[in-house]
């Protein structure tokens, strides 16, 4: 359901009837960025700057980019979501119509707590091993501050 | 070394031992689970914080208390508290609480069981009471948890061995947590039913978070003995903030004792815990009881939870740092500050109790009918309840501490308004 | 659009305008601040809150008083302040508090005004004045200062046309916040001096983070006049908690006035924000007043500090969530339960200090001497303190909720003393 949505945006996006201020945006703000893994590339974006910033200062700087915390595993997953939220970002930047200060959303927020298991399965597996069927544990409430200091 | 934590991180459960729903011993738990077994075996450390922790106080065993080690007496710390609990077994021996470990035997041997018969319910929070439980109800819960709540103390001890072990708390196939204590399964049916949902079953409806919480809030609550089975109830039926509990109370026409200088209708609260954490920012946030108490830890590749439940205190970084980016230091004195001005309220509703004491007991001394007093036994009643519900609680406000102070001054409220009833009514007859 | 956001970015500051340090008109700092000035005209807007805000009551405007829009009466929406403010100007007219632009109008045309002659000292937290002091003493902030205070209200009212403006917070040079009080320079320098700091100077020596905290406090405290000079002084020299600040009172054996009904000297506490506020666990952790009431806002590349000082609870999103990750409504939950607890422990209060001034009254009309009423009268004074201090304080009790709540229970305690003192009193002389 979700990925068919967001192939419907990304082929907006590369058929060009998408093209309007999202695009124009996507462009002259180097939108495309979002395809890269340079995190200095997602600061192009000055409302990104602080979230940029903050990464620098977090103990996950020299072990951890952006785009390992926020695209999901695998190569559809991972460009549809930068993708997705470049195309998406990009219109909201433009039009301003976005809620300050910057919340993430549950999807994104889903990914984020996967990425933490990604790297950091082994770790976790006792704590998280036995109790999967009553739902899973959230990393976010204890290291909030892991990728954002 | 490193292979062995690879080993360990790949498959970190030794299933050395088939665990079954009756093994009550945790020793053999702690085949499986070594690491846990051994945190949960230090609950028997005895340190003191400003407030909290316990101290290990050394004391000559008799036969009829073997105890060598104890906690310290909190009535000696405050002899006001003999006072306020004139008449009732607390005014006796009441010590400050200390680990698991020890729950069985203090519970065992306290002084309280000398001075009133207790019945078997008391075990329901002191011991690893499920397989108990199971087998005096022929594999029924509920049963075995009737049938033992009316037998006497010292019959229903016989069927008891450990102190709170694994399967207290966890399922002994998934090993997730579960919730044993029927008192606890028909407590949160009724708070629920009050907030409109009928039919709440603990087990199959809450999350795991609230699980981090509810596993602990099967004991640190407040509790009656309802009617002549004794039966151990938790008074949530029209919520759970200290009014709504006593409002319950009032309504059940229910009294702990009659105290012993005023002939008033009193009530003592026991570790309301979960009641006042619930009242929290803590709560509010999501944060669990074991959050703080059991933070994880890290064992070679593993994190783990720790099992060696204690004051969070003696466990800054873990229990706090984590989500507080202060220091030691600085947690510390937060805590500190909250708990010195909960202390200085609690001094001060004391003080007023007691004098509200002293009055009604000069009155009747000089001769007054029991008539003139009503109103302000009444009030007594009221102060003691909300007074206890912070002095009974065992963060010294820490887990709602807002709410702390709110109460204590509801509680000043009540003796002030009893001592001006007092007054009043003392006047009118004259 | 983009290219103009890219383009601010580069020049936020449009040097218009030659700023001096004799600049009082807000309007001509706009020039260079086309943004900053344009929030800070909203300080017009009257938006209520479930305690805060303020609600644009229309009026009739009469030649003594021609405003016809003023803030909601709390004397109407609690009868009871007439009461214990019985003989003083307050029971005549008290106001919610609105935004800036109003401070100096409703100042002016305060019924407290016809009720006591009041000095020059009142024009120092409700105008611009640093221009008019800096006058006055012929470039001497102080003597300014000295002589303003002694003359009376309406000749220094001459002197002043603007409410607080940009001169007041801003050195004009550079931009950066200054402090322009007398008063505080002075208050802070006694209350360093009280933790062993001697000579500080709050201009040179405040951090940053500090002067986004001390640009309010140079108003939002608690002050009195002293002496015949009147001079504007705030009551730290002992401490900034509530105790300190009473103790050092009945050492000037200081009284605002003489209650009407009672005859007690007491005292009224007026706007301790910045006391208050220092108790709390957000000036511990180094939240500042701008922080939530100035929070950093986007103006297309920019960001700016809000000018449009108000209630957070009307802009949550900068002014909460920023730090906080919990939605708009429970975050306005949150500060609504604590302030409904306070609320509610200070109606407590309030009707217990109603009683004491009633038993008092009825004391002194049936006959009691001056001498049998003197404890008791000292307690309605310090439960008034107590009382007053979060009453007055505008935050409902959000800015400290434990030490609010704690505050309260005192005061509720000295009331209880005073009415056990009079009933003990009497009863001796009998
Ligand atoms: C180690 C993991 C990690 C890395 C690396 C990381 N982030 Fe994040 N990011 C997170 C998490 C987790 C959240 C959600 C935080 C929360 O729930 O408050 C988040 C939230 C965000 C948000 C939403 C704002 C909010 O507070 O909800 C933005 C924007 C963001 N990140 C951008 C970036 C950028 C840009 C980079 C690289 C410069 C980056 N992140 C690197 C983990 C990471
Ligand atoms: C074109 C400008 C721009 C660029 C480039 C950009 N962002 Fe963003 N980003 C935004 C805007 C605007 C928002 C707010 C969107 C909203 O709230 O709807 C945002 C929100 C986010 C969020 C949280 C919001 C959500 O939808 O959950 C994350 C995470 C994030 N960005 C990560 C990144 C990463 C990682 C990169 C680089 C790979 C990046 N951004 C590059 C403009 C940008
Ligand atoms: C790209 C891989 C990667 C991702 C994604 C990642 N981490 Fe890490 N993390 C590391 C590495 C590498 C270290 C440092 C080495 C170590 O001690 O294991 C580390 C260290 C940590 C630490 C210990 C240091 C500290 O900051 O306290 C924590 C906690 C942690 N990670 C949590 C998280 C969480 C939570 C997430 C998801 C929001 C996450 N990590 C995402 C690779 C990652
Ligand atoms: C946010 C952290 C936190 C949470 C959540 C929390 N507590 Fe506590 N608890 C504390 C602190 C801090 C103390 C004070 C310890 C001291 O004074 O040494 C404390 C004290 C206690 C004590 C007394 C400990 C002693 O040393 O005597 C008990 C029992 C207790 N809590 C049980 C609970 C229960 C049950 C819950 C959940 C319903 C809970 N706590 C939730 C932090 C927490
Ligand atoms: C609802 C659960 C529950 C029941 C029922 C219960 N207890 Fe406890 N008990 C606790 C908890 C939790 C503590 C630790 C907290 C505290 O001491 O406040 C405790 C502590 C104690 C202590 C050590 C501290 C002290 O008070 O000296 C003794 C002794 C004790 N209980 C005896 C008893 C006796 C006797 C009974 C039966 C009349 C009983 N308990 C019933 C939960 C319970
Ligand atoms: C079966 C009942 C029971 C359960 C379940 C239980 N406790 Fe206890 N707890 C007690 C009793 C009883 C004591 C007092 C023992 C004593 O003083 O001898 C106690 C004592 C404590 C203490 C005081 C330790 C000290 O050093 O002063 C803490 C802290 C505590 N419990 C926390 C928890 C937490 C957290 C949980 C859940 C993870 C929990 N308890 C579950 C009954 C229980
Ligand atoms: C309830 C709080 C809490 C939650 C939830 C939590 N952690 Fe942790 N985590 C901690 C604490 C406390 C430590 C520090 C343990 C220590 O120092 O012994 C820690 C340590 C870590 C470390 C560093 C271990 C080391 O010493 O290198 C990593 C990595 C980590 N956590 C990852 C995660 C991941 C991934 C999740 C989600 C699956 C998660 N955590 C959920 C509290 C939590
Ligand atoms: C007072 C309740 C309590 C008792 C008793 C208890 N546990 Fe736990 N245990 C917990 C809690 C709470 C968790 C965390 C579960 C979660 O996060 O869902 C836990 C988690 C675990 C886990 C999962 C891994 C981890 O460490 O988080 C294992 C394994 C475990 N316990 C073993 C044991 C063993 C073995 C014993 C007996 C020696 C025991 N437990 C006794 C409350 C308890
Ligand atoms: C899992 C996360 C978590 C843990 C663990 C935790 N806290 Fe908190 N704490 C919070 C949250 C969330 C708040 C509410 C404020 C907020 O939203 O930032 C809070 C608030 C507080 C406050 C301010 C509230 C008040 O009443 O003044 C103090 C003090 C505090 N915590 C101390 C502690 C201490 C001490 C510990 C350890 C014993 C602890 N916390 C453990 C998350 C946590
Ligand atoms: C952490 C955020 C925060 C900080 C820091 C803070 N305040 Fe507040 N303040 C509030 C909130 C929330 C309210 C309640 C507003 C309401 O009820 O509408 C409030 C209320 C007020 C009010 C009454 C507003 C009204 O609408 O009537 C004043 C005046 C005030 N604060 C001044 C200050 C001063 C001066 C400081 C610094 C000494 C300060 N505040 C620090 C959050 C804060
Ligand atoms: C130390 C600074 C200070 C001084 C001196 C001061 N005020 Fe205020 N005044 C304030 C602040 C801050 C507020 C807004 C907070 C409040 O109303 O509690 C205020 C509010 C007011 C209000 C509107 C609310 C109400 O009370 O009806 C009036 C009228 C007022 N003051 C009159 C006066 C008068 C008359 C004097 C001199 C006797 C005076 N003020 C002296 C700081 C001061
Ligand atoms: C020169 C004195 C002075 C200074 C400096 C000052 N205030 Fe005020 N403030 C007042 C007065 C006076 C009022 C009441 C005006 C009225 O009611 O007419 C007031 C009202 C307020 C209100 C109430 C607004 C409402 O809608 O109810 C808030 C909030 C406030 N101030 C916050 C602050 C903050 C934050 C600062 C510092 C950034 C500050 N003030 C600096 C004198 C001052
Ligand atoms: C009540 C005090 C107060 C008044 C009056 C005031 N400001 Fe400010 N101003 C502040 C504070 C606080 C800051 C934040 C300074 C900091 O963070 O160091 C600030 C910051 C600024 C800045 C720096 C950029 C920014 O927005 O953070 C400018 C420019 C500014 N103010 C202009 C003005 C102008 C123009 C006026 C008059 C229309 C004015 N100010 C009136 C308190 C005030
Ligand atoms: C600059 C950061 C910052 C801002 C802005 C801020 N807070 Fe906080 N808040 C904190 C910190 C830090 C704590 C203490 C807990 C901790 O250490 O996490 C806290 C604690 C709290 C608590 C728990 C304390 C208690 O007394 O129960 C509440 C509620 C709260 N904040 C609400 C708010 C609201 C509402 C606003 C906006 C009006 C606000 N905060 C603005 C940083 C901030
Ligand atoms: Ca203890
Ligand atoms: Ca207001």
């Amino acid at each position: 359901m979700w990925s068919y949505r967001m192939l419907v945006i990304v082929l907006n996006v590369l058929t060009g009837v998408g093209i309007g201020v999202g695009s124009y945006t996507f462009i002259y703000a180097k939108g495309g960025s979002y395809l890269t893994n340079d995190p200095a590339a997602c600061a192009n974006c000055h409302i990104m700057n602080e979230h940029y910033t903050a990464w620098i200062k977090s103990s996950h700087r020299s072990v951890a980019v952006c785009n390992d915390c926020h695209t999901p595993d695998g190569f559809l997953g991972k460009y549809m979501t930068k993708a997705s939220n470049g195309f998406w970002h990009s219109f909201a930047f433009t039009t301003g119509r976005f809620h300050e200060p910057l919340q993430i959303k549950e999807h994104n927020r889903e990914i984020a707590e996967q990425a933490c298991r990604k790297c950091h399965q082994d770790i976790v597996i006792a704590i998280e091993g036995p109790h999967r069927e009553i739902g899973e544990l959230s990393c976010l409430p204890c290291h909030q501050s892991v990728g954002h200091f | 070394n490193i292979m062995e934590r690879k080993q360990e991180s790949r498959n970190p459960f030794y299933r050395v031992v088939e665990l079954t729903d009756s093994i009550e011993d945790a020793e053999l738990w702690g085949k499986n689970f070594p690491m846990q077994y051994d945190d949960y075996k230090r609950t028997v450390d005895q340190v003191r914080t400003r407030f909290g922790g316990s101290e290990a106080v050394p004391r000559t065993p008799t036969q009829a208390d073997p105890r060598s080690i104890i906690a310290q007496s909190r009535l000696e710390e405050d002899p006001r508290l003999k006072i306020i609990w004139a008449g009732y077994a607390f005014a006796r021996d009441f010590r400050e609480d200390r680990g698991h470990a020890y729950m069985l035997e203090d519970q065992t041997y306290t002084e309280r069981q000398i001075a009133v018969k207790q019945p078997g319910t008391c075990l329901h929070c002191h011991a690893s009471i499920y397989v108990p439980y199971m087998r005096a109800g022929d594999g029924d819960l509920i049963k075995g948890f009737e049938t033992m709540n009316q037998l006497p103390f010292f019959e229903a001890r016989k069927l008891v061995t450990h102190p709170i072990a694994c399967i207290d708390c966890h399922d002994p196939k998934t090993m997730q947590l579960r919730i044993t204590r029927p008192a606890f399964i028909e407590g949160m049916r009724s708070l629920k039913a009050s907030q409109g949902l009928h039919n709440y079953d603990v087990n199959s409806m809450a999350t795991r978070q609230e699980m981090r919480v509810y596993v602990c809030g099967q004991c640190h609550v407040e509790y009656y003995f309802k009617g002549p089975e004794k039966r151990l109830t938790y008074p949530w039926h029209k919520g759970l903030v200290v009014d709504s509990i006593l409002s319950y109370y009032d309504e059940q026409q229910f009294k702990d004792w009659i105290h012993a200088e005023t002939g008033a209708e009193v009530l003592k609260v026991q570790h309301p815990e979960f009641e006042l954490w619930n009242q929290g920012i803590h709560a509010r946030s999501g944060v669990a009881c074991a959050d703080c108490h059991m933070p994880y830890k890290r064992e070679g590749a593993l994190k783990i939870s720790d099992h060696h439940v204690q004051s969070p205190l003696l466990n800054i970084n873990r229990a706090c740092q984590t989500c507080h980016k202060w220091s030691e230091g600085e947690l510390k004195a937060r805590v500190e500050t909250i708990q010195g001005r909960t202390f200085r309220l609690r001094n001060l509703a004391m003080d007023a109790l007691i004098d509200l004491i002293h009055d009604l007991k000069r009155a009747r001394e000089t001769g007054a009918s029991d008539n003139m007093l009503t109103k302000a036994k009444q009030y007594q009643r009221n102060a003691q309840f909300y007074l206890d519900f912070v002095e009974a609680e065992n963060s010294t406000g820490f887990h709602a501490p807002e709410e702390a102070a709110r109460i204590l001054g509801e509680s000043i409220n009540f003796v002030r308004l009893g001592q001006v009833a007092l007054r009043n009514d003392l006047n009118a007859a004259r």
